[in-house]
Order: C-alpha cells, then structure tokens, then sequence
C-alpha cells in the first residue's frame, strides 16, 4: 500500500462500513420490534389479489432490453477510456490531442449510427405479428 | 340506408316486422325472428351499418326469448329483434358477426343459461367461474309469465288488425305491414 | 501509543466525517421528503402534513419509525438470500460518495484526486441492488421495473458521462475541489449550457423519479421493483433513492453552478456550505417540481430520447468541448 | 380472442400471463385484465369483469320499479343524474306521465352539470394512470364546485336520487342558478390552464396520439358509443340523434375528431365539457316557472304491458333502459345497456400488440367505471 | 513483513482466481455460468499485470493500461456471449452447450 | 431532420408552460378545509340519516304510525310498530328503527310521510367501531334531543 | 502511519477473504444469479486490492465497469437463461467433476510453485512517471495511442456483432 | 408446468374457502402463526403505536362508488395528507390501511382476503359506506352476489356508515382509528381545536 493512499484508504473503508452499520441496524431493530404474524397467503407473491400464474423466473424478456444493455455496455466503457485522457488532455498538443479524439468519439458514434439505422430504437406495435 | 329497401330484406328473414311508435315505446321496429335466421339478420343488419346495441334474454313461457336491439349511426331507427331458443336453451352465435355480442352473449348465457352455438369462449364472464349453474335471472315458477303476457296490448280502438304475437316460436303469427314510417 | 496519539486527531475526523456522512443521508431524507410532501400538497393547492408536528414536521420522521414496525415480510417464492441483501446493497455504498463532496473550502471529508469517479462508481452499485432486489421478488411487476431501470439507467449513464467529461477536458482533473477552483470567475453552467441541460435530463432519469419513475410506474406496474418489499427494506431503498438525490444534485453544483462559490457571508468562515446546500436544493427542488408537474413518459419513448436526442447532442458538445479547449 | 393454456405453453414466444387487477391502480376499480404478454407487449388480452356485479337487474324484478331509482345511481356513480334521467323518462314513456316543462328544464341542468362532473373526474383519473399527480387535484378542485352546486339541491354529493317519476323530488332555488352562473364562469376560465398544463404537453401528445386507433365499422361491430366513437368522426350522440327531454331546443355542437386514437377522445370529452356548459348556460336562460311535479303520478305505478326502450346520453356513451312489463308495478325484467359494457369488449382488439403503458392508456380514454360494467 | 506489500501474495491470490474460474469453466453447465467463470480468469490476469506493475515494472502506466483493456475486452466478451446466448436460444431452445449439436446458425 | 429540431423545441416550450401553471399554483392560496379544525357548512338539505322532528310547539314527533316509509323504503331498513291506547286517536308508536347500514339515502320515506314527521339530519360525519352503532332508535333520539 | 498500516493490513486480509468467498459461491451455488453475486463479490474484493496495489483509478474503474455494466449484462443473461429450476437440477450433478478437480488442483499447485519457488522478479531499478491517473491518460494519448484508437474499434465492433447476434441475422427481425 | 395446466380462469381456488367461510360466519382469521415481537416492552409499543397510528398508508383499492369519496378525500378539498394518510401505496406490502370502498361481492371476496393478508402486519381495516358496513341497498332477497358486510371475511377496526359517506365521515373514520390505536384523539395536539367550530 502506497504512504500516500493510505489515509484515504482508511476514509472510503471508515463510510462504507457506517454505510452497512446504519443499513443493518434498522433492519435488526425492525426484526426486533416488529410482529410477525402470517396468514394463508401473507408470503404468497403478490398480483393484483390474484394468485400468480407460474413464477415470475420463467419469463423472458424482449430482445429490445438486451439490445439496449449491450450498445450501453460498449459505450459505456469506451467512454470511460475518456477519462484518463480528459485529465491529460492539457499535455498534449492541440492537433493531435483533437484528432485522436475526433477519431476515437467518430468510431463511437457510428455504433448509434448503426443501430440507429438498424431500427433499434423504433418499437413498432405488434398487432400484425400475432 | 333506404328504410323501405330495409325493411323489405327483413320481411325476407323474419316472420313478422313491426312499426311502433316510438314515443311510446323507444324503439321503432320490432322484427320477429326464426332461430337459424338470426344470423343472417345480423348480418344484413351490419352491412346496413346497425351497430348493437343489446342483447338479452327474457324467460317466458314457451321458452326464453332472446332479444336483440339494433341502431343506426346516422339515422334514428331502433329495431328490436327477437327469437325463441330451442329445447336444448340453444341458439346461434352472432358473436362473429358483431364481435360486441361477445360479452352479451357469455352474460346472458350466466344470467339465462342460454347456449349460444358457435361461440369461441363461452366461459362465465361476470358470474364467478363456480357459478356455472347459478342463472340467477331465470324466474321462479311461481313468477314465470307467458310470452302473451309481456306483450303489448294493442290501443283499443285500433283499426289495423289484431297483431297477434306468437304463442310458440313454431307458429307464425301474422305479420303486421304499415305504409308509413315515423 | 506514541504513535496512535499521533494519528488520533486524524482518528476522530474520520469518525467525524462518518457522522456528518450519516446526518447527512437521514437528515437529507427526512429533510426532503418532508420538502416534497409539503411541496406537492401546495402545488395541489392543498397543505400536505399538517397535524403531526407544527406544520407536520414530524410525519417523516413518524413514517420513518412506522416503518421499522413493519413486519418484513419474504414472500415464500422470493429468494431469501438477495431479497435481504438488496436493500443492503443499495444503501450501504451512499454513503462514501458524501465522503468526497466539496460543501466548502474547508468542509470536506478528503479530497481524492480520482473524487469523481468515486462519485461514479459507488452510484453504479445501486443499479446492481435495484436489479438483485426485483429479481429475488419473483414478482412480475418487480421483474418488469427491474427492467425498465435497468435499461433506463444504463442508457442515461451515457449521456450523463459524457456531459460531465464535456467539464473533465476543460478542468484536467476529477478532483471536486479543483472543479470547483476552476470556475471561479464564471460557473461552467455559462460555458457549458447545454452539457448541463443533458446531465440535468439525465439525472432525472438515473435516480427514477417522474417523469422518468418508469421502473416504479404505479399506474403501470403497481410499485414497480420493490413491489414485494415492505417496511424497513423498502424504507432503505426510499433512502437510497434520496441520497442518491441528494449526490447528483451535489455533483451538479460542483461541476454546472460552481460548488460553494458565491458572495462570502460575513463573520462566517464556512459561508460556502451554504451557498452549496442552497444550490442544491434549489436543484432538487427542481426535481421535484417537474415530478409534480409532467406525466410520465413511455418507456420506448424515454429510451428514444436518450439515444436520438441526448447521446448525439453530448458527443457533439463533447467535441465542440474538445476543439475550443485546444484552441482557445 | 380467447385465451389458453396451450399459448401459454408455447414457449416459443416466451408469453407469460400477468394478472391486472382487481386491484390495480389503473384498472379504475375492480376490472380484472389477464395480459398475456411478450415482452413489454401484450399479446392478448381478456378482461374477467364481474368483481363489482351487484345484481341490480335481479333486485329490478323484485321491487315497484319507482323502487329502483336509487339503484340507478349506484350503477355508474358518475353520471347518476343521468342515469336517473334515462329510468325517470322510461316509466314516464310507460306510464304515459306528461312531465312540466320546468321539470325538464332542471334536468337538463343538473344531468348537464353531471356530465360535466364525471369527465372532469374522468380527466383527473386519466392523467393520474398518465402518471401526472398534480392535474387530478386542479380537476377535483373544480369538481367539488359543481358537487356543492348539486349537493344543495339533491342532498348528496355522488349518488343522487334527485329525479322522481314525473317530477323532481327538489326545487332548484335562486342559489343554485347564481352558483351555477358562477361555475360556469368558473370553469371557462380555468380551461386555458388545463391546456398549458396538460393538453398541450408534449409528454401526453407522445402517449396519446395514435395510440388504440378504432374505426367508425369496429364502433359499428362492437357497438362502441359515445366519446369513443365520436372521437373516430361519427357525430352520434343521444342528444342529437334521438333527442330526448328538451335537447332539441338547445343550441350546441357535438365534438368529433377524425383519427379515432386516444388523443381524439380525450379532446372530445375535453371540448363536451365546454358544449355542456352552453346547454346549461341556454337552459338557465329559458328556465320557465311551473310545478316540479307532474299533476297525475299514481302512487302504485303501474305499467302497461309490453317493452319499453329509453336511451340517454350517459357521459360514456348511450345507455338504453329495456323494461319488459307485465302490466304489474314490478318489471318483468329490466335489462340496462350500460355504455362502458361494449365500450369495454373492444379492448382485446385495441390493445392487442401495444405496449403495457399503452394499454393504459387505451383503458383509461375509455373512461371505465366497472359497476356500471358488471351492474 | 506485511503480506499485502508482497509480490507473491498477489500472484498467489491471482492463480487462486485463475483456478476458480478453470474450475467454473468445467463444471458450469450453462453458457452464462462460463461467461461468469471467464471473468474470474481475466480478473486473475489483470490482477496479476497490476501487481507486476506495482512492484517490479519500470513504468507505473503500462500495467494500469492493460488492466484498463482487459476491463474493455471483458465488456466487449460479455456483450458478444450475452447476444450469442440470446442466438442460440433462439435457435436450439437451451442454454446447455452439450445441447448445442452444431455450429450452424 | 426538420421536425427533428421543431419537435424538440415545441415539446421544449409546451413543458415551460407546465411549469408555469405550477408554479403559480404553488404560490396561490390552498383551498383546502381542514376538517375537523373548521368545518364547512353543510347545506340544510343534506340528506343524512332521517330523524323523527321534534315539533317545538308540542314538543313531540309527528308520527301516526301509518308505516308507509316502511313499505317505501327500497332496501327495508325502516321498522314502525304502533300500538292502539286507550283514550288516543289513532296509533301510538312504539319502535321506530333505522338500520342506517341497508340505507341508500333515497329520500323516499320522507316524502311519502303524510304528517312530514320524518326529515334528514345533518349528521355527516359517522364513523364507529361497531356496525350495530348504527341501528338507530329514532324514537329514542327523538326523546334524549332537546 | 503505523497502525494505519496495520490496519491496512487486516482489510487487507478481509478482502482476500470477499475475493475468495465470492469465487466459492460461484462455483458452489445453485442458482446462477448467487453466483453472479459471488462475482460481483470477487470483483469489489479485486477492486480493494487495486487499491492495495496503489491505483484506486483502477478500483474504481473496476467498480464502473464490472459491477456497473458487467455484472449487469451477465445478469440479463442469466434472466435470459434456463429457468432456475430446470437448472438447479443439473447444474452441480457436474460433468467431469473428478477431472475438473483434478486439473485445478494441479494446476494450482502447479503455479504455487512456480510462484514461491522458481521465480526470481528484478525489481526495475529506475521508474518513469508514477502512478497517478494522469500519467496513465497521457499515456494513452501520446505512447499507446494506436491501442487507444483500437479498443473503440473492437468495442465497435462488439456492438454490431451483438447487435446482429442478437437481432438474428442481418435482416434484423426483432422478435 | 403443471400449475400452468390450470384452467386460466379457475384460480379461485381460494374463493370456496372465502365462501365456506362467509358462510359459517366466522369473521376472524385464522392465522398460521402469529408470535410476538421478539422484544415488547410498553414503551416501544407506545411509540409504534404513535406512529402507526399518524402514518397510516392506505392500499389504493376502490371498489364501488365510495371509492370516489376516498380518492376526494385525498385531494385538495379534503387532504388526508394532513394525517400523514396521503400516501396511497397500490402494493399492499407497503400498506397498512385496507379502505374497503364499496361492494363486495363472491368473486371479489378472495381477493379481498388475499390482499389483506398479504399486508404486513400490523394492518387496519376501515369499511367504507354502506355496502361494505353490512351489505348496504343490496342485503335484499334478490341479492344473490353481494357479500353482506366486509367483517364477515376480514376483521374490521372502523365502520364509516353512509351511501355514500361524505369524505369527511371517512376523515373522521380516520381519526377514530388513530383513537383505536393509540387510545387518544389527536395523538400530536399541536394546534389547539378551535371551540365550537
């Protein structure tokens, strides 16, 4: 561990745990505290008042969902190689500074093109489909 | 939609057409029907552009009457038709034809236990699904009237001749013609 | 013992900071949700709570004690393991990002050089706590709002990412402290208008309130993902819900309205933590009026939005960013 | 149209079943929709409705059917003027009861100020399955006016029993023509708040607008009325087409819109609000003096027999009554058209393959009010 | 002497992730649960540049570099997996990659 | 690519309109009234529960026992005996009951009374932990109002 | 500093153990959401031992990307996946579970070995730059500039390959 | 899949159950278990009874035409907000109020009993008008499908009689419960009632 971390190592570490004590500690009193009384269906899975039909773990969801987390999931981590370089950004020289991230955020964009023209992002009704 | 041209395509259908009043009834024509013609009435009703307005079930003697009201988008002309269901509590479905009937039907089918024939779901609607048996709208024996008995007495001094309703689905009673229209 | 004496002061800042971190979470929530509460009862022309407490001041604090005499109930079908561990999950990282915040030159828990990121990272666990939680629910409802946030959050990141990097090239550092410094003659909001409309969009959308409350969508799914969660499981999603407010409002100061900069009040050394506190609630403020003030959006609509009209309008400022810092 | 087991089964199209209601926040009530969804589509829908029956068709048959007023307002709460309209105008039609002129009158003004009443509720309850909190409070704010207004007339804030047969059990009074004046006045200013608040929103635009299209042959086939049909440019209203009461003698204009979509029923309940106000504004006008009652009602009212038909303009479509009488004072069996019933059954084909929201949305332009569903 | 100041511990702790994930990768039975045990090696691996880099490379960036592309090629891996998973569904109904009888899509 | 940007900017503006109207909402004064610290006045013609009235001249109830709201009443909540007394015209009443729990508030026994002994209380604000709270003896109330 | 180290020291151990735990419920647990919670266990202690490493830029970018993007995606997978139940069932009857034992152990002991024993590591004598995140950015503009450009390249490309995966095919039909 | 098997509509498997019970009359529920709270002392129930009583979150839940009055009550005119009641939770996990507003009938009864069981404990029941006091207009002979009164499947604390109530006998409702709960009106006197008004 690097001397100069140290300290702030110890402040992260200090409010993540006040973060668990304060979660955990009302959980504990309300276990505590609280009755605890059940009925016929009071851990039965609630919808509307109706039983469910099967468990909610079977569905499936639509494709549209995945496509949206993974276009999200590339993006996002181009553009967190940003970051290092935003901070960097003042020693390099105008010209190149500004065509490496021309590039760079032009080949990021062409994703949103792609999918853009792709028809990602249209959610058309589904009357005809079924 | 010319009324005459109408009217004469139900006299094709039905056994008798009706002109009422309808100031004092509320509808304007009453059109009695054989059972394996009702859905070919509806159908010419639809392409007349009739929309549904009802469908029930009234239990009289002979047997329960089925009874549907029809209306007109653009001009007022309410028509009432109605048919006797068979022995078995049967009748054909127009729920194909006018999709609306749908729900009548499954309702009068809780309320009357009227089976309509045809129909691609015919499972309790409003009724809870262990009420199959209940038809609650069917009347005691002590109530039940004859179907002579719910229809309109004709005015006293009336000059036309004695519209007699039918007695039993089978018989035709005689129809009732009248040049003019309200 | 030489030696734990001479870390003690330090010792008791930390323990300090830990405090102020806890007061600051739970007095933020009871603080706004009180705030929202009387705010939507006036703009509904009516008073809101009034009975418990002068004005109702206490009904947050009631609701709060209520709540831990709940019952928690496990639904028999539900995971028992995460849908315990959930709430816990997302509370429990709120409270390191207050750790970093700038309330005023001088207030502030430690001053990390990577103090963004911090800020970044520990929000993105709640996204993984939301997700856990309607998963074990196995409820459809809690799967359906898992859903929904989990795309709506992940796709407004982006642009949210991108607005606040638009400021990272013209500061050269994460630090709050030195964003802070750098806009000391004029707030990066006069720079960056339009960065600052893209994140201000963006934090609607990541911390799930209306317009943008999709994954809780009442009229839609009921109560969306924590529809299974009840008592003090579902208060420490509320929690975190507030807190994480609470940190984007704050992040939107420090980068848009210039931290705790303004006019120094007289015979107060720390007048900046009010100018800072001021601006933040006039940020959540904010929020909470167009809460009460729009329908909800649709959800492809909400996600259109993002990624026809946010995503592109960020790179572009991004860009513009990248040329005028060069050049100018 | 139905659906079974075997769809749910297909796993192909990784369908599951969602139960939405009884108690569900947007289903107004009790309404009970089975979504099969896929997705976020819903591929099927089937309404189960009778969570809110109540048998009044039965309790019709078992009491004199001057008895049966009150249950008419409990059939649609909303508009249970109206409702009282339809069954006061169906035993006059029976009994052949001549009705004074003020009675009419009266009743154009109080049902009139219902309608206006239900489709601010309607407006309010709509945005709230919206997802906007705020224009519910502003709408039941102006709400609560007219229910002042009613209330000091007919005794109750929700389910009048205010018409009689042949009468008005009531005389409205000077204070109630003056606060009526005042309402209106009220009301027409606060429409251009609800434009900027709401109508013109983008947000709503967005969820509104070609969402749950019908068509003037699907109202046809369903037998769709009311606002929902008029919104498909079909100017059919009861008012108008059948007028009954005194309807004839007012000057107003009946709103249509043209595409038939969520949008264009919200717009015309919204502008129906504005026409109301007129016809009550001509009636208060030509208010004429006379007696509330007619001269001869029998106090056991007997009724002809033969069928009876009786149709009004409810807020949410035309209600008909049918009586079937005996010649006794108790139905043989009366059979009420409620508007929301066919209104209702188009929904499987509206909303097949939307969205959930917009499924919510199509239910709520559909303005339900399930009692009146499942009577 | 500390043992989180030691090169060693890291590489121990890394080969630990390492067989972790070996061990998933043979024992998980689903598409996902390998996608999960890849990312316990890669965690390894990165692991294991990062304490190079800390305790005997010359430059401090390069390690930190690597682990910042192998955070980028593990995004990029689940992304692909994840739409593979969702292709071979499609196709074959399963997620078991016994059940995968060929390679055509 | 247009109405890319006129969109944006008419669903821009019509938001600000919102926030407008809300805005000026929430500095306008609350309408609300806040019972039960102030009540509003109730109109006389509120249709609560019917009470037998109490004739200040004779300072009894007007009620001839006939039964009439008893046979009108729709959902038969209304129970009147009378008995015949030496030395009194007519009935006397002995039980009149409400079960305020089957009443639909439709105001037919009131009319129908031939004496207008009945009329409705402004009781509007009932509530109580019992059902049986509100099987009223009318002619008791009658008796206990001053 | 002292006790600052020592206290280090038995975070330090705690987070081995997080790490360690969260590998063992993965390939333990039944139900494949707790192991991915065991991954994003594994993943927080990882990031702990960035910071133990001296770079709480990676930590946090560990944090940002794993937990908040890739965790997530794995966890729409396993919603995507087989059902729970249908999984429990064969997920831990284990194919090859001898084998796989015997091949981590091997090879576990294997790089034990290697590790304590065999190898001698040269510490570098003389350093360039330090630690800090903006040696790692100028870095990347300027010496592996080309690698910068690449990674958006293959993140590109993992987009549209996912995108068409995905979509089935091309022709891009949705359902 | 073989739950799946069901008949779609046939999942009121929990109505005979209801109806037996509504039958027999027997209006408490039995519980499957019900055990203290692991720490009870006077004091702790004091204060959660407090707060329970001044934050009463309603389940949205309207039945009939009482409904409309309880949705009134919640807005401007009226306010339940000022009791700390505004907050109506449509899951009943996060409830602890059931407004029965309206008619109850066969079909809607096992739901009824659902959700209020699936409540956390504790939980409060207020019927609403009087259709859910005890049948109301429809305890009839004709009535074939309407439950006669709510507290034959559901233990009710609070009966606001009323066809339906004004919102303020559903405020009163209300307040009477808070008396229930806590064993005093106005639990938080802060602003003195003024006299007569």
């Amino acid at each position: 561990m690097i001397e100069q971390y140290l300290v702030e190592y110890m402040y992260v570490w200090a409010l993540l745990l006040v973060g668990i004590i304060c979660g955990l500690a009302p959980l504990i009193i309300s276990m505590l505290f609280a009755p605890r009384e059940l009925f016929g269906k009071t851990r039965d899975t609630y919808e509307c008042g109706m039983d469910p039909f099967g468990t909610a773990w079977n569905i499936r969801f639509d494709v549209s969902y995945y496509l949206y987390a993974l276009i999200f999931l590339a993006f996002d981590v181009d553009v967190l190689y940003l970051f290092p370089v935003a901070t960097a950004f003042d020693k390099v020289s105008a010209v190149r500074g500004i065509s490496e991230i021309v590039i760079f955020v032009g080949i990021l964009s062409l994703a949103i093109v792609y999918a853009w023209a792709k028809g990602v992002f249209t959610w058309p009704n589904r009357r005809k489909a079924c | 939609m010319d009324i005459n041209q109408v009217k004469k395509q139900w006299q094709k259908l039905s056994t008798a057409v009706e002109d009422i009043e309808y100031a004092v009834s509320g509808h304007d024509y009453n059109v009695c029907l054989e059972r394996d013609k009702v859905r070919d009435f509806a159908t010419l009703m639809l392409n007349e552009g009739f929309y549904l307005v009802d469908l029930m079930a009234v239990h009289v003697t002979p047997a329960i009457e089925v009874v549907y009201q029809f209306a007109h988008f653009e001009t007022r002309c309410r028509v009432l038709a109605r048919a006797f269901v068979d022995d078995k509590v049967e009748m054909p479905t127009i729920s194909d034809i006018y999709q609306g009937a749908n729900w009548h039907e499954r309702e009068t089918r809780d309320f009357h236990g009227v089976v309509f024939i045809g129909h691609p779901y015919l499972k309790p609607l409003i009724l809870p699904e262990e009420d199959v048996d209940l038809k609650p709208l069917l009347k005691a024996e002590a109530k039940l009237k004859d179907v002579d008995a719910v229809r309109r007495k004709p005015p006293e001094p009336a000059p036309a001749p004695k519209a007699k309703p039918a007695p039993k689905p089978e018989v035709k009673p005689a129809a009732v013609k009248s040049q003019e229209q309200s | 013992m030489e030696t734990f004496y001479s870390i003690l002061p330090e010792l008791i800042r930390i323990v300090i900071c830990a405090v102020c971190g806890a007061v600051i979470v739970f007095g933020n929530a009871l603080v706004m949700g009180y705030a929202e509460r009387k705010l939507a009862g006036h703009i509904m022309l009516r008073p809101g709570p009034m009975e418990v407490g002068p004005h109702g001041i206490y009904q947050l604090v009631i609701d709060g004690l209520k709540l831990m005499g709940k019952q928690l109930v496990v639904p028999a079908k539900a995971d028992p393991l995460l849908f315990r561990f959930a709430p816990l999950l997302a509370f429990a990282p709120v409270f390191v990002p207050l750790l970093v915040l700038p309330f005023s030159e001088k207030i502030q828990g430690f001053d990390l050089d990577i103090g963004l990121l911090v800020i970044l990272a520990l929000a993105s666990i709640n996204l993984l706590a939301i997700l856990i939680g309607g998963w074990a629910s196995n409820n459809k409802y809690s799967l359906f709002g898992v859903f929904r946030a989990v795309s709506q959050n992940v796709a407004y990141e982006i642009p949210m990412l991108l607005s606040l990097l638009a400021v990272v090239f013209m500061t050269n550092s994460f630090s709050l402290k030195a964003v802070v410094a750098a806009q000391s003659p004029v707030w990066f909001i006069v720079i960056q208008p339009l960065a600052f409309l893209i994140y201000l969009v963006s934090i609607v959308a990541e911390t799930n309130r209306a317009p943008f409350d999709l994954p809780e969508a009442e009229s839609e799914l009921t109560a969306g993902f924590h529809t299974e969660y009840s008592g003090m499981s579902f208060s420490l999603f509320v929690l975190a819900e507030y807190a994480n407010m609470f940190i984007v409002s704050s992040v939107a100061t420090v980068f848009f309205l210039g931290g705790s900069s303004g006019i120094p009040l007289p015979y107060f050394e720390y007048s900046g933590i009010i100018w800072f506190m001021l601006k933040v609630y006039s940020l959540m403020f904010f929020l909470v009026w167009i809460r009460w003030t729009y329908p909800r959006t649709r959800f492809d609509q909400l996600m259109n939005f993002c990624w026809k009209y946010l995503i592109p309008f960020a790179l572009v400022n991004l860009l513009i960013t990248v040329v005028m810092v060069k050049l100018l | 149209m139905s659906m079974d087991v075997k769809a749910l089964e297909d796993d192909r199209h990784h369908r599951y079943v969602l139960n939405m209601g009884p108690q569900h926040p947007s289903t107004h009530g009790v309404l009970r929709v089975l979504l099969e969804l896929e997705g976020e589509y819903a591929m099927n829908l089937l309404p189960v409705l009778g969570y809110g029956h109540r048998c009044h068709e039965k309790i019709a048959e078992f009491k004199p059917a001057k008895s049966f007023m009150p249950n008419t307002a409990r059939m649609d709460y909303l508009g249970a003027l109206i409702y009282n309209h339809g069954f006061a105008q169906l035993l006059e039609k029976a009994a052949g009861i001549e009705v004074p002129e003020r009675v009419e009158y009266i009743r154009v003004i109080t049902s009139e100020l219902n309608r206006i009443q239900s489709h601010l509720l309607w407006y309010g309850a709509y945005l709230l399955d919206l997802g906007a909190f705020t224009p519910i409070m502003y709408s039941f704010d102006d709400r609560e006016h007219i229910l002042d207004i009613l209330e000091d007339v007919t005794g109750s804030r929700l389910t009048y029993c205010y018409f009689r047969v042949g009468g008005v059990s009531k005389d409205i009074d000077e204070k109630f023509v003056t606060g009526t004046r005042a309402f209106i006045k009220r009301l027409r200013s606060r429409f251009p708040m609800y434009e900027d608040l709401v109508n013109g929103n983008i947000i709503l635009q967005k969820r509104l607008i070609d969402v749950g299209e019908l068509t003037p042959h699907t109202c046809a086939r369903y037998g769709i009325t009311g606002p929902l049909l008029r919104g498909t440019g079909v100017a059919y209203d009861m008012r108008r087409a059948e007028p009954y009461s005194i309807y004839s003698k007012f000057d107003f204009e009946i709103p249509t819109g043209t595409k038939g979509d969520c949008m264009a029923s919200f717009m015309v309940r919204f502008h129906e609000m504005e026409q109301s106000l007129r016809i009550i504004e001509q009636a208060l006008d030509g208010l004429p003096e006379g007696s509330i009652m007619a001269a001869k009602v029998p106090k056991k009212l007997k009724i002809p027999a033969g069928d009876y038909n009786s149709s009004v303009e409810a807020p949410r479509g035309e209600l008909s009554y049918y009586l079937v009488s005996d010649g006794s004072d108790v139905p043989y069996r009366l059979k009420v058209r409620t508007p929301s019933y066919s209104n209702l059954s188009v929904i499987p084909e509206m909303c097949q393959g939307m969205l959930l929201s917009d499924v919510v949305s199509a239910m709520g332009a559909l303005d339900l009010v399930i009692p009146e569903i499942d009577r | 002497m500390m043992i989180s100041g030691n090169l060693n511990t890291y590489l121990i702790i890394s080969a630990v992730l390492l067989v972790i994930g070996l061990y998933g990768m043979i024992q998980h039975r689903s598409l996902i649960g390998m996608l999960i045990s890849s990312e316990f090696i890669l965690n390894g691996a990165a692991l294991n540049f990062m304490a190079f880099n800390s305790f005997v490379a010359p430059n401090p960036a390069v390690g930190q570099i690597f682990v910042l592309f192998i955070m980028g090629i593990a995004a990029a891996e689940a992304a692909i997996v994840v739409s593979i998973i969702i292709a071979v569904y499609r196709k074959y109904r399963s997620e078991d990659p016994e059940d995968l009888q060929d390679m055509k899509m | 690519m247009k109405s890319y940007f006129s969109e944006l900017f008419t669903g821009a503006w019509s938001l600000i309109l919102g926030l407008k109207v809300t805005i000026k909402a929430l500095v306008s004064p609350i309408v609300t009234v806040q019972y039960p610290r102030e009540k509003i006045v109730v109109t006389p013609n509120y249709r609560g529960h019917i009470d037998l009235i109490k004739f200040a001249d004779t300072g009894a109830h007007k009620c001839i026992s006939c039964g009439s709201c008893m046979r009108e009443c729709p959902s038969d909540c209304i129970v009147v005996e009378g008995e015949k007394r030496e030395g009194v015209k007519g009935k006397v009443l002995t039980i009149f009951t409400l079960d305020f729990t089957k009443c639909s508030l439709c105001g037919a026994c009131v009319e129908v009374c031939p004496t207008k002994a009945l009329d409705y209380s402004d009781e509007y604000e009932l509530a109580g932990s019992t059902r049986e709270q509100f099987h009223f003896d009318l002619l008791k109330r009658v008796e206990e109002r001053e | 500093m002292i006790v600052y180290r020592y206290l280090a020291e038995v975070l330090f151990y705690a987070l081995v153990i997080l790490t360690f735990t969260g590998g063992i419920m993965t390939v333990r647990s039944k139900l494949l959401m707790h192991a991915v919670l065991g991954l994003a266990a594994t993943l927080f202690g990882v990031a702990g031992l960035y910071f133990h490493l001296g770079s709480p830029f990676l930590a946090m970018m560990q944090i940002l990307i794993y937990v908040g993007a890739v965790c997530i995606i794995i966890v729409l997978g396993v919603m995507l996946g087989n059902t729970p139940d249908q999984l429990a069932a064969k997920h831990l009857t284990g194919r090859n579970l001898p084998l796989a034992l015997l091949t981590c152990s091997a090879g576990f002991i294997a790089l034990f070995v290697a590790t304590i024993t065999r190898t001698e590591f040269t510490v570098a004598t003389e350093k360039v730059g330090d630690m800090s995140i903006e040696f790692v950015g100028e870095s990347l503009l300027l010496q592996y500039c080309l690698a910068f450009e690449l990674i958006s390249v293959i993140l590109l490309t993992a987009i549209l390959g996912s995108i068409i995966l995905a979509r089935g095919g091309r022709e891009g039909k949705t359902s | 899949m073989a739950e799946q098997k069901k008949s779609l509509l046939n999942v009121h498997s929990y109505t005979k159950e209801c109806i037996e019970r509504y039958d027999g009359a027997s209006p408490q529920r039995t519980k499957i278990s019900e055990a203290p709270p692991l720490i009870q002392m006077k004091l702790s129930d004091a204060i959660f009874d407090l707060c329970r009583a001044n934050s009463l979150w309603p389940l949205t839940f309207g039945l009939s035409c009482c409904a409309i009055e309880m949705m009134c009550c919640g807005m401007a005119r009226f306010d339940l907000a000022r009791y700390g009641a505004e907050v109506f939770r449509p899951s009943p996990r996060q409830s602890d109020l059931m407004i029965v507003a309206g008619t109850v009938n066969r079909k809607m009864a096992p739901a009824l009993v659902t959700l209020y069981e699936q409540m956390p404990a504790p939980r409060y029941v207020i019927a609403m008008g009087n259709c859910a006091v005890a049948g109301g207009p429809f305890d009839v002979e004709a009535n074939y499908d309407v439950v006669l009164g709510v507290d034959k499947l559901i233990p009710v604390d609070i009966y606001v009689p009323g066809c339906p109530p004004r919102p303020e006998a559903l405020i009163e409702g209300i307040l009477q419960l808070q008396e229930k709960i806590t064993g005093k009106r106005f639990p938080f006197p802060q602003n003195k009632m003024p006299e007569g008004a």
